[in-house]
């Protein structure tokens, strides 16, 4: 019964956290802080969710499911990672800057790019 | 659940021929191409279900006794259709690029050497 | 035996897959490849006429050993009955000439390791179309065969609009198979099989609107693929700017393997036999077909791409006598079928022997070739009077039975149509023999020579079947096409060969006899109404011809007035000499309006001719529920 | 299984909706966007009818195949020009 | 112009070199389970493929170029048909019809090797995919060549 | 459990409140976030719906598109960095 409601508190956490990134990424003002907010659904949403299940399937002694899902979890993360990254990257280099930029560091230091 | 999906495919298959028809982006009139066979295949797909089936793969552990099967036979037609629908699609593409090499263009209105 | 019809699939997939690894350097052995695999899977074919076509067995084959089990078919089925093998024999026929053909004919190109791989593929998959038991197994060849089609005809994308042809060829194409796909599953929603022999026992005396919509859902896909009318403007530009070679099994294989699609599904799989209005459909759409694809080729100033207008109008003959439905009228269309793919081949790889020569096809630009190619404009001159329906020629006498299965059904407007447009045919190829082989030849072909020996084998070889099936009919009836025609018209006995003794018993009550046609070739002469027809036609012709008078519009195709005027025995100097363009230019005038309309929406967009085969289709839904149950 | 429904009719609407975003969208590399959109839900949803080979084969061929060749046709056609 | 192309991507280096033996860890088990599992030839080939993306992504045209051999992966591709055909064609030699399962009854169900010829001709369905559409990613690669070297 | 079939709803309804990001979404950028977030959302969606139906072989499509659902978006970034 424990298990059961720590699993419904990962859940809940999980589904919490994936519903700000995605308020975040409908409401936030341009497109450098959506990206930044939409980083909040791979990384918290995912995982939390991703550990309740795992912990569901370990319960029920389905190893080979728990340690798919865990899987599936890192790579979500590191690939968002990785594509948050290049995304923004191509969107500095095709002209989009922040709303408010006061001080542009990547442009500092890298001025031959 | 059925009739959702098929009203969704029709729908599909509708807004498809539409792109097909009305735009005049030959690379647009590829991707409406794309949204026929989507439409298609989620009708296949639709037809081979049986509410409360489970997929046709065998497991030891996992199958409870009164567990039954969906339909396999339209799953492996879809499969060949979506092997097809690829093979159109990158077909499709290099003929563009050749087009956009010849041409220098890609309206529809314009690629119309062979008329008459 | 059993294996001939999967080996002879096999063998040409193989060898296409062959030529890639082994072929990539090396013409000779590409060509090695090709031949022995179409020789092979030649033999194998002709081997079977024996067992199918004389002692009329049907070759069931159970991939796998996945036999019907408690009558309920699970495992993919070849079937070879005589209609497949008809149709099989055509194709092979076709396969190897245009490999031989094609031995000389590429040597101008580069990457020919491309093209045999792409048209052993094409062919692998024709008689896999044929020979197949299984509707979504036609739709899988279907694809493929569209697929290497596409490839072959953008092969010379150094020609003109080879391209363009391709992608509007690819883009109908898979309009075509995404009907073919719906409406192969929704028939199996229905019946849950897709063995056609178990559909056909299914659906017999119950039709439910599904498997209404999905005939016509069917029916437009496969017509798109066999390029009847409506569904058609792809097919010409392909035509034209494939090799030759490749033109020829278009319409050899590929416009074949639509027919045989639609024959298959409107006698076979629908018992269309008692359908009064599907029947009529055919017969509209073919008619159609026949006079819209005349008339465009009329117009046309280059070869090839008359000749592919040609194709669209004699597929129009067969779908008509297909679509008459007696035991004569399919005799007709199957007799037909044979025919165009004798004499349009022939007359294909003229084109191409042209081409070879000169460097065009352009009618404008050509003429007097028959001093320097004199065996060409020979062959020429057969295939040219075989289409036009000469009488001793092969054109003649299938040309003949469509007449009389037309006016035996007592549809006398549609035999005055098909008299039209036979007599448009041989003015158009008047046309064409005057502007290429004949007439004033150009200072530029003074050095043209008659075309390699292996590039004449084929069409000499081809000029010998026109002449051979024009002056022995009977035989050809008696062992090619009556076995067809039963195999077609009995469904019964396919059934209960595939499913099992006893089955179709069960499903159909007894078995469909044929009854005994009487094949008089001398045809149903009634003289009374033979002059009403003439009479008829004249009046229509009289009609057309006053009420283009009327017409005071240009005309579309040149804008320059004064060369239609009335010359009193004075032309004009520049208008005397007569190009291929002008021959006619008094009945293009007078139709201008016509002419002016068809060449206005035959636009070369892809969006309007997409817009036609889905308007079509609509209709052919709508027909199909209003009138059919 | 009244929730199966609910979430099947769920997915259905991101389908249909994506569909109508490809075709609405002028600009094709968002038209492109979409279709992979499309694409991703499409496999989602042959999930939900149990078909799992025919969803592996659809997330390859639908959300990764096909856009990318897409994206390198449109790199291709639209030399020099931005978007 | 070249120069100034030569951006330190290192972050998107470091995934592919990550995530290229993951894809094809994943697409050869998709591949080689086709039949215990979901997936087959197809679907693990064009996983396989896609490795190729994650190369260039990472590493760009000219390593790509220099480590696959075009001629010899359609030599490949054609290699994996034709032993689809065999396979399929054994079963004519062993006495039955074509695409009949000959080597059956080895193994237990769920094992690996236990659906005779089935495997196999899966492994080459596989095979052929995996080359083919890396064929096809390899021609769209090498279509955009002259925009990186110019 | 049947609390999971209620967890993908909810992230079926997230992937579709993004939608209405990629419809607005002023530029491109925008788009391809809002569609690599879709699909991350789609990917546990799925883990959630095999654990629902209580098959580990269901897992492999979150697997696949877990490791190859990026690609396109890093590709969508270097079109627009311009140098793909």
């Amino acid at each position: 019964m424990i298990a059961r409601i720590i699993i419904d508190l990962f859940l809940l956490l999980g589904c919490f956290f994936a519903f700000a990134g995605v308020v975040g990424l409908i409401r936030m003002p341009d497109s450098f802080t959506r990206m930044q907010s939409s980083t909040n659904i791979a990384t918290l949403g995912v995982l939390w969710t991703v550990l309740g299940v795992a912990i569901y399937a370990f319960m029920n002694n389905n190893i080979a499911f728990g340690i798919k899902v865990i899987l599936i979890g890192v790579f979500v993360v590191i690939t968002s990672a990785i594509s948050g990254h290049a995304i923004l990257r191509g969107a500095y280099k095709h002209g989009i800057r922040p709303d408010n930029l006061v001080v542009d560091e990547y442009r500092r230091d890298n001025p031959d790019e | 659940m059925i009739l959702v999906n098929y009203i969704a495919c029709i729908i599909l298959i509708v807004l498809g021929f539409y792109v097909i028809l009305t735009k005049k982006n030959i690379l647009k009139i590829i991707i409406g191409m794309g949204l026929v066979d989507y439409g298609i295949n989620l009708l296949i797909i639709s037809i081979g279900f049986n509410p409360g089936g489970t997929a046709p793969i065998f497991t030891f552990s996992e199958l409870r006794p009164e567990s039954f099967f969906v339909d396999p036979v339209p799953q492996a037609l879809t499969l060949t259709s979506i092997v097809i629908g690829a093979c159109v699609t990158a077909m499709a593409l290099s003929l563009v690029i050749k087009i956009k090499e010849k041409y220098g263009t890609l309206d529809a209105d314009k690629v119309r050497r062979l008329n008459g | 035996m059993q294996h001939y019809p999967i080996l002879s699939i096999v063998t040409l997939f193989l060898g296409a897959f062959l030529t890639v690894i082994f072929g990539s350097k090396n013409e000779t052995v590409r060509k090695f490849i090709a031949l022995v695999a179409s020789s092979i899977s030649l033999i194998l074919v002709l081997m079977l006429i024996k067992p199918v076509m004389i002692e009329n067995n049907v070759i069931q084959y159970w991939m796998g050993n996945w036999r019907p089990i408690h009558d309920w078919a699970i495992g993919i089925g070849l079937e070879v009955d005589s209609l497949g093998l008809f149709f099989g024999i055509i194709a092979v026929v076709t396969i190897f000439l245009s490999i031989v053909f094609s031995f000389r004919y590429t040597e101008k190109d580069s990457e020919t390791d491309k093209y045999y791989v792409l048209f052993l593929m094409l062919s692998g998959s024709v008689l896999g179309l044929v020979f197949t038991g299984d509707l979504f197994n036609m739709f899988v060849m279907i694809e493929i065969m569209t697929f290497a089609a596409v490839g072959l005809t953008a092969f010379r994308n150094y020609q003109e609009g080879a391209l363009e042809a391709a992608l509007k060829y690819l883009v109908l194409g898979s309009i075509g198979s995404s009907l073919v796909l719906a409406g192969t599953i929704t028939i199996y929603s229905q019946v849950h099989t897709l063995n056609m022999a178990q559909i056909s026992a299914l659906l017999f005396n119950n039709l439910t609107p599904s498997t209404l919509f999905a005939f016509a859902l069917l029916l437009a896909g496969y017509s798109l693929k066999a390029f009847v009318v409506p569904f058609h403007p792809a097919a010409p530009d392909a035509y034209m700017s494939a090799p030759s070679s490749i033109s020829m099994a278009f319409s050899g294989m590929v416009n074949k393997a639509g027919v045989y699609a639609i024959i298959r599904l409107v006698y076979v799989l629908y018992h269309a036999m008692s359908f009064k209005s599907i029947q009529l459909l055919l017969i509209i759409i073919g008619t159609i077909t026949m006079f819209v694809g005349v008339t465009m080729a009329l117009a046309q100033n280059d070869f090839k791409r008359l000749l592919a207008f040609h194709s669209i109008s004699q597929i129009g003959y067969v779908i008509t006598a297909v679509g008459v439905s007696t035991a004569l009228g399919l005799t007709a269309g199957l007799y037909h079928a044979l025919n165009h793919t004798l004499f349009k081949g022939l007359l294909f790889l003229t084109a191409g022997a042209v081409f070879y020569a000169t460097g065009t096809t352009d009618l404008n630009k050509l003429g007097g070739l028959a001093k320097k190619m004199p065996q060409t404009a020979a062959v020429f001159l057969i295939g040219a009077f075989s289409i036009s329906g000469l009488p001793p020629f092969n054109g003649f006498v299938s040309k003949w039975l469509v007449y009389q299965a037309t006016y035996q059904a007592n549809l006398a407007p549609v035999t005055i149509v098909a008299l039209l447009v036979s007599v448009m045919t041989l003015a158009s190829f008047i046309k064409v023999a005057q502007s290429i082989f004949f007439g004033q030849m150009p200072k530029e072909f003074e050095n043209v020579k008659e075309v390699p020996l292996s590039m004449r084998i084929p069409m000499w070889i081809m000029a010998i079947l026109c002449v051979l099936t024009g002056i022995f009919p009977n035989f050809v009836t008696k062992y090619l096409i009556s076995p067809a025609v039963s195999a077609a018209l009995n469904v019964g006995k396919y059934i209960d060969i595939m499913m099992g003794n006893g089955y179709a018993e069960k499903i159909l009550g007894k078995p469909v006899e044929i009854p005994a046609v009487d094949y008089v070739l001398a045809g149903y002469w009634n003289p009374v109404a033979w002059l009403v027809l003439f009479a008829l036609l004249l009046l229509a012709v009289t009609i057309v011809a006053v009420a283009g008078g009327f017409n005071t519009a240009s005309l579309p195709v040149d804008g320059d007035d004064s060369k239609y005027e009335v010359f009193f025995g004075g032309e004009a100097n520049e208008y005397s000499h007569v190009k291929g363009n002008d021959l006619f230019w008094g009945l293009k005038y007078d139709l201008r309006h016509y002419f002016g309309f068809m060449h206005d929406a035959h636009s070369g967009i892809i969006n309007d001719y997409a817009l036609w085969a889905i308007f079509t289709t609509t209709i052919f839904i709508v027909y199909i529920f209003l009138l059919v149950p | 299984m009244n929730s199966i429904v609910i979430l099947n009719t769920l997915v259905i609407i991101g389908i249909l909706i994506s569909a109508f975003l490809t075709v609405k969208f002028d600009n094709l590399l968002s038209s492109i966007i979409a279709l992979s959109i499309t694409g991703s839900f499409v496999a989602l949803e042959f999930m939900l009818l149990h078909a799992p080979d025919v969803a592996i084969a659809e997330a390859a061929v639908g959300a990764v195949l096909s856009p990318v060749i897409f994206i390198i046709t449109l790199k291709k056609v639209k030399e020099g020009k931005e978007e | 112009m070249s120069n100034n192309r030569k951006v330190k991507d290192v972050i998107v280096k470091t995934a592919a070199d990550l995530f290229t033996p993951i894809a094809l860890v994943l697409g050869f088990y998709i591949i080689l389970h086709g039949h215990l599992s979901p997936g087959g030839g197809f679907q693990g080939g064009v996983l396989v493929a896609s490795a190729v993306i994650l190369i260039y992504l990472g590493y760009g045209y000219s390593e790509v170029s220099k480590r696959f051999n075009m001629e010899f992966i359609k030599k490949n591709e054609a290699l994996g048909a034709i032993l689809f055909t065999v396979f399929g064609l054994a079963g004519i030699l062993y006495g039955s019809v074509f695409f009949t399962n000959v080597f059956v009854g080895i193994g237990n169900v769920g094992d690996l090797i236990s659906s005779g010829t089935i495997m196999f001709m899966n492994d080459s369905v596989g095979y052929k995919v995996l080359t083919g559409v890396g064929f096809l990613i390899l021609l769209m690669i090498g279509l955009l060549a002259p925009d990186n070297e110019n | 459990m049947i609390e999971f079939v209620y967890v993908g709803i909810f992230y079926a309804l997230l992937a579709l409140m993004l939608l209405y990001r990629v419809l607005k979404g002023p530029s491109v950028v925008d788009r391809a976030v809002a569609a690599d977030s879709i699909d991350i959302l789609t990917v546990v969606a799925l883990i959630v719906f095999s654990i629902f139906s209580n098959r580990s072989i269901y897992l492999d499509i979150a697997l696949v598109l877990a490791i190859l659902g990026f690609l396109g978006t890093v590709l969508i970034a270097r079109y627009l960095e311009g140098r793909l």
